[in-house]
């Protein structure tokens, strides 16, 4: 930001009106948020209330049926499964919210600029979002883990790599369809520098579909770090990951169901109420617009 | 006098149905469409006289519905019948052959990924008037050169895209005529078109309705359009109607003060008066209920009455209606 | 009679497809005079509304000369553009997209205010909107209320508040009363010619509604394709219009 | 057809520009890539005229300009672990993987685009609520999870269908149910509100004027327009169905692509990988040109 005097910048700052009034929120709002804030909740509380250890293995009591000692029960090395349903979940929302907010934020200043700066930033950005979205994700994640091997970091980064394209290109759309409104002229002709434009017109206008992108991107993290975890490159034990979890008792899928449903019940909840959410949001501000 | 009536609206009444509460848009309409002659129905945006059009050939947006009076259509090899009980079937049969319908936006109006002669011959196809291709074919380029289209062989295979507004309005009318209908509905026909352009078209739709006897309504916010095109005039205002007359005596002798504060705040080539005669505050909320005169907030000589009572719609000269109290002398 | 702006042989073409140019506007020489309203009337497609963004350089000309009140503009870099960015004000044709949907009128109004910092302090700035807002006739309450719950008519009139919000000398309305019905385009022609005699301003008012030109302008320029065929006072152009095209589009308004 | 040349221009570069990302990415690793293949303890000397006699001490531009002229001959290197050329895993491996994307897909976008016109017609009446809520459940379930419940069901429970892929087709229907579960889910999302948005589009007001029923309006008109953008999005899904296609063919044990693309990682194969993934890579842009051609002749404003 150029120096530029602080009455200015504060009123600039103080100008985006960000949620100033945010009405009450229907319930396809309320209830999805509502799940997801319970299970994020329990992920947080459980593996430190619950007796059992997540990780400890405990042969003794190896794969006893689900009752009162062990609510879902025990898998291959004695592990109660219900801690570490919540503890796997604690891990998976943590690998899919940071890449998420991350692509969303690189999607973000990648379409702007693609819309904003003209023909040059818009083929450079084009032909990077291009060449991400050329490959199947899965196989970038691979390249990735093949390098820096089956560590957070690199599925965090895999994950952005996949996501900020698509991201990139839906705001770089939304970006020019708001500079044909002719309240960017407006501010053109009264003098708003570039950067402003961008600070109070473009951004608080990309903010709904920024929203929605960021729901509907974390499920999509879920079901990549899941997928990758059951493929076996992605968390690595003794490490607790929902999708690692349905890889070590895929084995035993016929005689005990059960060590299989948890976890994946489990995806599939957290998948569904973010996807629902995403939805509802998205309805909620075509209404508003 | 109702035999020669082609179309009557009696005390029609459109409301958009919501799941809790229904809003009144048509608040019980009266209309008569004389065969061979081109009606106005004339008002401000949000008046309701697009939503009266559409309920005659029942192309209603999903959220709105008829909830109340009726739509006499009369005709001689159907005698009379009550188009808003119509079911969808027998509805559509009606409409492209009896009912036909111009729309204002001539470039969404139009099928993009169709040729512009298919979609007219679609008409025929659809309503079994020409089964042979060819011959069709033939009645489309016809039709096309009617409307004023040159070379209407080539332009059958014209993309609606590479067509100009104008000439698209062509293909509109067109498609309309094709099935020689009884009455034509225009919504704003020429609306969306440039001041020479619609000469052109509202000169078209004159020719055609005196060529063929054929009826029309058409609907605008332009006084000038009725003027030139209309023989008979209905003003509407949030939802009814408030005068109705021949054009020569709504223009000479304009009753309600409604219609008289919108025809003096037209300015006019040639005459440049310091300022436009305006009406104070503008058009309320649909939402607003009066338990008077519609109007009464915004007119300049009301008197108690006009508050607290709804003006009927009396008849104060030939052919001449008005709803206001003052029109009855009080 | 002082001229405010002159302009010499514009030309501005745009590039459509991969080899075909369409010649917007087509060597066009244009003054416009202090106090005065000139009107650019013509059909779709004529280039009124390329000229007048032309003329306020919010485009670049192709070639050409444009001088505002004798200094040239047409050669400046975008920073030396802006102290002439204040002196002329745009008001819009589409109510509904000229007004950030997510900016409250208060800060709408401001905006010009702010970004010129003509007060020092909030409280003058407020002021000064309240002022504004009581010209336009709009009630104090809409301070706070967003865009959409507002009318066409009192949308226009939160676009003119912040055109004049920095006195401008010239003020340009581009098919302003357009999009709006009779009745409230009468109380918008009539609030822009109060504010013009007020103010003192000098208006450029883009149309194709022919009727509407005669009530609100002193000179008029019939433009065609890209080229101004007929200029002249209201009065004359009207009564005796010498230019065919012209005298078409007079005999074309439905009523007449 | 310039404006095709142009596509087509753009994906050589953004193939340019995968095959810069790979060559990198796999030169990048911490530790010297033939002393991890031939694990620690062997003697500097092999572990040298092994990294000679694979050309990786010449300067990386240098490497990449002979891997680029190989690649477009055809040879995509030697694979380390296999001692067979990359090119030749790739011929063998490619048809499974063929067969079960045109599988999956074809359910898919059958299902998908069946149910979204129903669900676009009975719009906010039963049919459409079901629809709806199977497509986001459908869109919510990951791969693995859907091939696991399908195996369980299936095979063990009514035992209808094998339980991996034995060469036969009945063998390959679970697997591309799997598969196309979740692009079915989307396909029905989009084509609902295509349709949808097409509804309200003023030429099905000109339809029904004319005298088609809504029903036939929609059939004659408004489905074409809505299917513009269904026919883009179901080419932006061949690539996630590549990736789906990695796990389904680990969980049914087909030698496809993905499994050769898993054991390259396994293996740390390097030119077995990058040959993989730069052949899926192709694969993907093929279908994004494939997808700009059916529009261009289905949309006649698209043909300059």
């Amino acid at each position: 930001m150029s120096s530029s005097s602080p009455s200015n910048k504060e009123t600039v700052m103080r100008k985006v009106p960000l949620f100033s009034r945010m009405p009450i929120l229907p319930p396809s709002v309320t209830v999805p948020a509502s799940i997801i804030l319970l299970i994020i909740l329990l992920a947080l509380l459980v593996p430190i209330v619950s007796p059992y250890d997540a990780l400890r293995q405990n042969l003794t009591e190896r794969l006893s049926a689900p009752g009162t000692a062990h609510i879902l029960g025990t898998d291959a090395l004695g592990r109660d499964c219900f801690t570490r349903i919540f503890y796997g979940t604690r891990i998976s929302l943590f690998v899919a919210l940071i890449p998420t907010a991350f692509a969303v934020l690189i999607g973000m200043a990648a379409g702007i600029a693609a819309a904003f700066f003209g023909k040059a930033a818009d083929a450079l950005v084009t032909w990077l979002s291009d060449v991400t979205l050329a490959f199947p994700g899965m196989l970038l994640a691979m390249v990735i883990m093949y390098s820096f091997g089956g560590s957070f970091s690199s599925i965090v980064i895999s994950i952005v790599i996949m996501e900020w394209g698509s991201i990139a290109r839906i705001v770089r759309s939304v970006t020019l369809s708001i500079l044909e409104n002719e309240y960017i002229l407006a501010a053109r002709s009264i003098g708003v520098k570039r950067f402003n434009i961008i600070i109070r017109h473009i951004i608080p206008n990309l903010i709904p579909t920024l929203i929605v992108l960021f729901t509907l991107n974390i499920p999509a993290s879920i079901l990549s770090e899941s997928s990758l975890s059951f493929l076996g490159i992605g968390i690595q034990p003794p490490e607790v990951s929902l999708g690692l979890m349905v890889n070590e008792s895929r084995t035993l899928l016929f005689n005990k169901p059960h060590l299989v449903l948890g976890p994946a019940g489990m995806i599939m909840l957290l998948v569904l109420s973010f996807n629902f959410l995403g939805d509802a949001l998205r309805d909620r501000f075509d209404q508003e617009v | 006098m109702s035999e020669d009536l082609l179309l009557e609206l009696r005390d029609l009444s459109v409301s958009i149905v919501g799941k809790k509460e229904t809003l009144p848009i048509v608040k019980g309409i009266d209309l008569h469409i004389p065969r061979g002659s081109i009606v106005g129905l004339v008002g401000e945006s949000g008046c309701g006289k697009s939503m009266t059009a559409k309920s005659i050939n029942n192309i209603l947006p999903p959220f709105a519905r008829v909830t109340g009076g009726s739509i006499i259509w009369r005709t001689e090899a159907s005698g009379e019948v009550d188009l808003a009980l119509l079911k969808e079937k027998e509805m559509r049969k009606k409409c492209g052959t009896e009912i036909a319908m111009v729309f204002q936006e001539p470039m969404t109006s139009l099928n993009p990924l169709m040729q512009v002669g298919e979609q007219i011959k679609e008409v025929l196809t659809i309503h079994g008037v020409e089964r042979d291709n060819k011959k069709a074919k033939d009645r489309v380029i016809e039709m096309l050169s009617k409307v004023g289209i040159a070379e209407p062989a080539l332009r059958y295979n014209a993309w609606p895209h590479e067509l100009s507004g104008g000439m698209r309005q062509r293909v509109m009318i067109a498609m309309a005529m094709i099935c020689q209908p009884k009455l034509l509905i225009a919504d704003e026909p020429t609306t969306a078109l440039d001041v020479t352009i619609e000469a052109q078209i509202l000169s078209l739709i004159k020719e055609l309705c005196r060529n063929n006897s054929m009826s029309a309504l058409v609907i605008t916010h332009n006084m000038g359009v009725v003027s030139t095109l209309c023989d008979y005039v209905y003003v509407m205002y949030l939802g009814s109607v408030v005068e109705s007359a021949p054009v020569k005596e709504l223009f000479n002798n304009p009753c309600h003060p409604y219609t008289r504060g919108l025809l003096s705040s037209i300015p006019h080539v040639g005459d440049n008066p310091e300022f436009l005669h305006t009406i104070p505050g503008n058009v309320p909320d649909m939402k607003k209920h009066f338990k008077g005169c519609d109007f009464c907030l915004r007119c300049s000589d009301d008197i108690k009455q006009c508050f607290f009572e709804k003006p009927a719609l009396t008849e104060t000269g030939a052919g001449h209606f008005v709803r206001c109290h003052r029109s009855l002398g009080a | 009679m002082q001229t405010l702006i002159s302009a010499r042989n514009i030309k501005k073409s745009f590039r459509i497809g991969r080899k075909k140019r369409f010649l917007a506007v087509n060597d066009v020489s244009l003054d416009i005079f202090k106090g005065e309203t000139l009107a650019l009337v013509g059909e779709s497609g004529s280039g009124k509304s390329t000229l007048a963004k032309l003329l306020m350089r919010l485009i670049k000309a192709d070639e050409g000369s444009i001088a505002f009140e004798g200094q040239e503009i047409e050669e400046l870099s975008e920073k030396e553009m802006l102290p002439f960015r204040r002196e002329m004000q745009l008001v819009f044709q589409d109510p509904a997209s000229s007004l950030d949907p997510r900016m409250n009128v208060r800060d709408i109004i401001a905006e010009p205010l702010e970004t010129w910092k003509v007060y020092d302090s909030r409280e003058k700035t407020d002021e000064r909107i309240m002022e504004l807002l009581d010209m336009v006739e709009l009630k104090e309450d809409s301070l706070k209320r967003y865009p959409r719950q507002f009318s066409g008519g009192q949308r226009q009139r939160i676009s003119i508040a912040r055109a004049i919000a920095v006195n401008p000398k010239l003020l340009v309305c581009d098919e302003s009363v357009s999009a709006l019905d009779v009745c409230v385009q009468a109380q918008i022609l009539n609030l822009l010619k109060k504010l013009k005699q007020e103010m003192d301003l000098t208006c450029l008012f883009i149309s194709h509604d022919l009727s509407v030109v005669s009530f609100i302008a002193d000179r008029v320029c019939v433009m065609k394709d890209g080229e101004i065929c007929e200029t002249a006072p209201g009065e004359k152009l009207f009564k005796s219009p010498e230019h065919e095209y012209t005298r078409y589009l007079l005999s074309s308004i439905p009523g007449q | 057809m310039p404006a095709l040349l142009r596509r087509f221009l753009g994906v050589v570069f953004v193939l340019l520009g995968v095959m810069l990302l790979i060559f990198i990415m796999l030169r990048i690793i911490p530790g010297d890539p033939v002393s991890v293949l031939l694990n620690e303890h062997v003697n500097p000397a092999t572990v040298e005229k092994m990294t000679e006699s694979l050309g990786l001490n010449k300067p990386l531009p240098e490497q990449f300009f002979s891997y680029l002229l190989g690649a477009l001959k055809g040879d995509l290197g030697k694979s380390y672990y296999m001692r067979k050329p990359v090119t030749a895993l790739i011929m063998e491996a490619f048809p499974y993987t063929l067969l079960l994307t045109v599988l999956s897909a074809a359910f898919a976008w059958a299902f998908g685009i069946g149910t979204g016109i129903i669900s676009a017609i009975y719009n906010n009446r039963l049919p459409d609520y079901i629809f709806r809520g199977l497509s986001l459940f459908g869109i919510s379930v990951p791969v693995f999870i859907v091939a696991l419940s399908l195996q369980y069901f299936i095979y063990f429970k009514l035992s209808l269908l094998p339980l991996t892929y034995n060469g036969s087709l009945q063998s390959m229907i679970l697997p591309a149910i799997a598969l196309g579960w979740n692009s079915a889910g989307s396909v029905a999302r989009l084509t609902r509100s295509s349709l949808m948005g097409e509804l309200e589009a003023p030429y099905i007001d000109t339809a029904r004027a004319k005298g088609l029923t809504t029903r036939q309006a929609i059939v004659r008109h408004g489905l074409r327009n809505a299917m513009l953008p269904v026919i883009t999005m179901m080419a932006l899904q061949l690539s996630s169905m590549l990736s789906g296609a990695v796990i389904t063919e680990s969980i049914f044990s087909i030698s496809g692509m993905g499994k050769l693309a898993l054991t390259a990682v396994q293996t740390r194969d390097m030119p077995l990988l990058q040959g993989t993934v730069l052949f899926m890579a192709f694969v993907i842009s093929m279908g994004n040109i494939l997808a700009d051609v059916i529009n261009t002749i289905l949309d006649p404003r698209l043909r300059v």
